[in-house]
């Protein structure tokens, strides 16, 4: 019945969603971001721990579909031990990858599941949404930032 | 109301449900391969052949602006226009058809109250009562008007897993300071029936001005402004078959006679100079600017519509389609349901262990099924509960037994596909 | 803009005006057997098959809400929805297309900046600029936004039989008291074209926020905010093809950014409590409640249709026709026509010596063509210039020179008959 | 070309729009009352000289279309030296005549030529304008009424 969602709901994204890796507050943070979805209300808060300009530890919370889920699980567990450059680069290509179905670089290893996604423009923003939060997170604004 | 809503309809009184699909035609198309179920009534409604037909003949008949025209198509429009208001005000059973006030729909009918009434009766200290089941709608105009004036909100409870309202104190709730109560007529999210005429006729007999939010309930039941013995009433023509843009505000004729004017404009005047004007009287002064003339002509072949089938009978099926998916739905396990366990309105949100409301959406649409999930602007609502969304499935009288089983059917699928 | 407007379209680029008067169903119609001369274009535009079309194709291909839907239809919805905000922001050449926030139509918009700019930035002292040929609808508003702050109204004069703006002396004007500087684009009861860039660079100068209400424009002429240098503009849908219920205000991000919101309810918030609430980002936050989604989907439709034909086109030809109405009217005698000799827009407004306006157009209307008689929504100016009301015809695309040629034959006749 | 008019233009109808009777206000009127078509933005002032129950001077002001002003001509003539209960039964057969088409009573005389404006809804205001008028001058109210 819902052979055409394969693309949409991998395997590996239905079990990240189920069992989210880097889950919780992150206890001596020095940067936080809460990113919200105003299409569906959901949000998401990552964590980060910096040393300098490498990432430390990261960890996220919140509520979200799966693909929101997993994409926080998959994208926290891309960016421990990166940089802030390293992290923007990752940034860029994830998110032309959700527009487009293109990779662009080599890097994305695992965040690739995430390709299909862009069949489904109406859940671009819930694979984003982490993003957008680290993004801020990153660059040390304390608002909430949406996806619009 | 309740008594009639319930009132089992005789068979051979009940219109044919499924022979009036064919008045619709969006519910012959094919979504991504598979026949449309649409599902998310509670949003919006499908619209008959007879409201686009209405909507046609005007602009090719009768296209005018109204009230100041004095050539046939003129005459024409207007009487199209103000016919509208006299079938709107039949349909609520209003005591004079100058109680209806046209408006965009039940949102811009809520803000006018909250702007004229509010804002000339209301002052620092006053209470405006509320329900914790309402919808944004009728929340976020009454936190508008309590910071303009110092009046405060309050909100009655909404009680246990069944989502009722806790009418056992309402005479404590009802204090002095309370000026205004207003209140969903039937909960876009629970599927609450609240009882309109026990609340207007508390809170009247105190002196309370009682408005009724009636966006989910106009096109639903029979609906009696006089029984319900509210002072506003608020309706949406889109949910109950109109086209989108339209809708009305009833207003007992004291009140609406007591409220100074919202928009200004043509039309609402009965003369201007260059700095001081006076207003027509009501509905009139309430209406600035050319009206949605088209959208009122088809408001009224809908409402035609809906009486041709009857209130009673839509009521019913509304309500067994709904008693019918309890039951498929308690059979699937992991669900859990909102709402009252009987007597509730055709709208049943639900959540699936495990599994956020919007995937189930996304999936239930790849498999043809229109389902709405999300706070279903309930978001003070939701919090109590302690939940984020919830997916709704909400009904309408061409709904038929057998789209409720496959939804049920595409749920039980969700969550094998889910558990892989 | 002016210069554009009065270039003459050569023969072989403007379309064939005749051959398109079969877009429009009504255009045939018989009115009490005759066929129909619609010459009531100010108050209301026809419809081309193509926006009723887009309604219809609306409601049987994608109609549900918008925003919140996952599924199918809601994605199509609002995808159709916020195409048109994207059509109706080129077609006035907007910045952003969040600058485009859709309304009822221009007598609502004019009452959202009056509402919501107005009550946030005005307050006693200072002092709305408007001119002596503005509709109610650019005057009642900011009445009512005058009694609410203490701030006050001043018109600039217009000046002679010609009906044209007073700016020899618009720098005195401007004082630094004026807050807002509003005015209308073309008269509808004058035809006098005002020129909108100088006005608005001039206020811009000093500081002061400028509003154009665009009603008799938007559809009729090249219109562009940027070379206008406006903060506001406000259009209606229904005088520009369009259908009724729908029409947009422009507003340059910058203001609408600073202003608070007016309708509150579903759709225009990020976050609501019980008690607070928190609102999306304009335009959204001006939205409240389900909008008009089928109309800004068919006004869409309507922009488009204009836009094949081309605006200067239809500017040209609007202005031919009344070159030749007046032309043709003054050679009738007994008749006097208000308004500029030349470079005017496709309205004209005359009296009849010893014929009262209504009597004019009830006759006009037995020949079968439709004028308008009244005082156009334009009283303060009526009584200035010392008349009651005027017959008016107001010209469109569609209409054709033997039309004004017929409406002359048809004033000559009346003349006759009311001197039996 | 409108000869489906001459039922509500009549001749007699156009010479008293043409040359009104009774027209200016009325010096020593101890009655007026102003009436106001909101449909045309029309009014027209009945001025009343009463003599007890009996109406001695009757003038009325204003401005109107063809209809209103004669009405308003011919409505003075026939009211001069009427009562006041001989007014209202003749407002009274007046108001059925021109929303019906027929006249009940034979007192209406040449007040009878309105009758064909019952064909024409959209200019009932205009002739019943200076009647509301006249109503309220002889209920001795002052505000201006409206035909709505
Ligand atoms: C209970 C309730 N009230 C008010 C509204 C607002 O109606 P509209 O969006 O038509 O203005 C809705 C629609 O969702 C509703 O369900
Ligand atoms: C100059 C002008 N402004 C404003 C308006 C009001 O437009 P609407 O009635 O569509 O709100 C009109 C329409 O008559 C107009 O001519
Ligand atoms: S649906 Fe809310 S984040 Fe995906
Ligand atoms: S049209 Fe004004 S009174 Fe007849």
């Amino acid at each position: 019945m819902f052979d055409d969602l394969d693309d949409l709901y991998q395997q590996v994204i239905l079990d990240h969603s189920r069992s989210p890796r880097n889950f919780g507050v992150l206890p001596g943070a020095n940067g936080r971001a809460q990113g919200r979805n105003p299409l569906c209300g959901d949000n998401v808060t990552v964590f980060v721990k910096m040393d300098g300009d490498r990432i430390d530890d990261i960890r996220f919370e919140g509520t979200g579909c799966a693909i929101a889920k997993a994409s926080a699980s998959v994208m926290t567990a891309a960016l421990k031990g990166k940089t802030r450059p390293e992290a923007r680069v990752l940034f860029d290509h994830f998110h032309e990858m959700i527009k487009t179905g293109q990779a662009r670089g080599e890097d994305l290893g695992k965040l690739s599941v995430f390709a299909g996604v862009h069949k489904f423009p109406s859940r671009v923003k819930c694979a984003m949404l982490c993003w957008h939060a680290l993004a801020a997170a990153l660059s040390g604004r304390n608002e909430p930032v949406t996806t619009e | 109301m309740t008594a009639k809503m319930t009132t089992p309809i005789a068979p051979e009184r009940a219109p044919d449900w499924r022979a009036l699909r064919k008045d619709f035609p969006i519910l012959s198309l094919q979504v991504r391969g598979r026949p449309l179920i649409y599902l998310d009534n509670a949003a919006t409604t499908q619209k008959p052949r007879a409201v686009l037909d209405a909507l046609r003949d005007f602009y090719e008949q009768r296209n005018a602006n109204v009230h100041r025209g004095v050539h046939e198509l003129s005459n024409r429009a207007t009487a199209a226009y103000e016919g509208a208001r006299e079938t709107a005000a039949r349909f609520v059973n209003a005591r004079q058809t100058g109680e209806i006030v046209f408006t965009r729909g039940a949102t811009e009918s809520i803000n006018l109250v909250a702007n004229t009434w509010g804002a000339r009766r209301l002052q620092a200290g006053d209470v405006i009562l509320l329900t914790e089941m309402e919808h944004h709608s009728n929340i976020v105009p009454w936190q508008l008007l309590a910071a303009r004036t110092g009046a405060r909100l309050a909100f009655l409870p909404v009680t246990g897993p069944e989502g009722l309202l806790d009418l056992s104190r309402l005479d404590e709730w009802l204090t002095s300071e309370v000026k205004l109560l207003a209140f969903t007529h039937v909960s876009n999210t629970l599927g609450t029936v609240n009882p309109a005429s026990q609340l207007c006729s508390m809170a009247r007999r105190k002196g309370i001005v009682t408005l009724v939010d009636a966006a989910q309930s106009t096109g639903h039941r029979p609906l009696d402004v006089q029984e319900i013995g509210c002072d506003f009433l608020a309706a949406s023509g889109h949910k109950m078959c109109g086209p989108t843009g339209i809708g009305f505000l009833y207003g007992r004729m004291e009140r609406l006679a007591e409220m100074p004017p919202w928009h200004g404009g043509g039309d609402m005047i009965e003369s201007v100079d260059y700095h001081t004007s006076t207003w027509k009287q009501p509905p009139h002064k309430f209406e600035a600017g050319t009206p949605n003339i088209a959208g009122a002509a088809a408001l009224a072949a809908a409402l035609e519509y809906l009486d041709r089938l009857g209130r009673p009978a839509i009521a019913a099926h509304d309500a067994a389609l709904a008693a019918h998916a309890l039951e498929k739905m308690s059979g699937l396990g992991g669900l859990r349901i909102l709402g009252p366990a009987s007597g509730r309105a055709g709208v049943v949100s639900f959540l699936m262990d495990g599994i956020h409301a919007h995937d189930v959406v996304t999936m239930a649409d790849h498999a043809g099924v229109a389902l709405r999930g999300g706070h279903h602007c309930n978001q003070p609502l939701m919090k109590k509960l302690g939940i984020e969304s919830t997916a709704r499935a909400s009904f309408y009288f061409y709904n038929t037994f057998e789209e409720v089983d496959r939804l049920v059917e595409v749920l039980r699928e969700i969550r094998r596909y889910f558990s892989r």
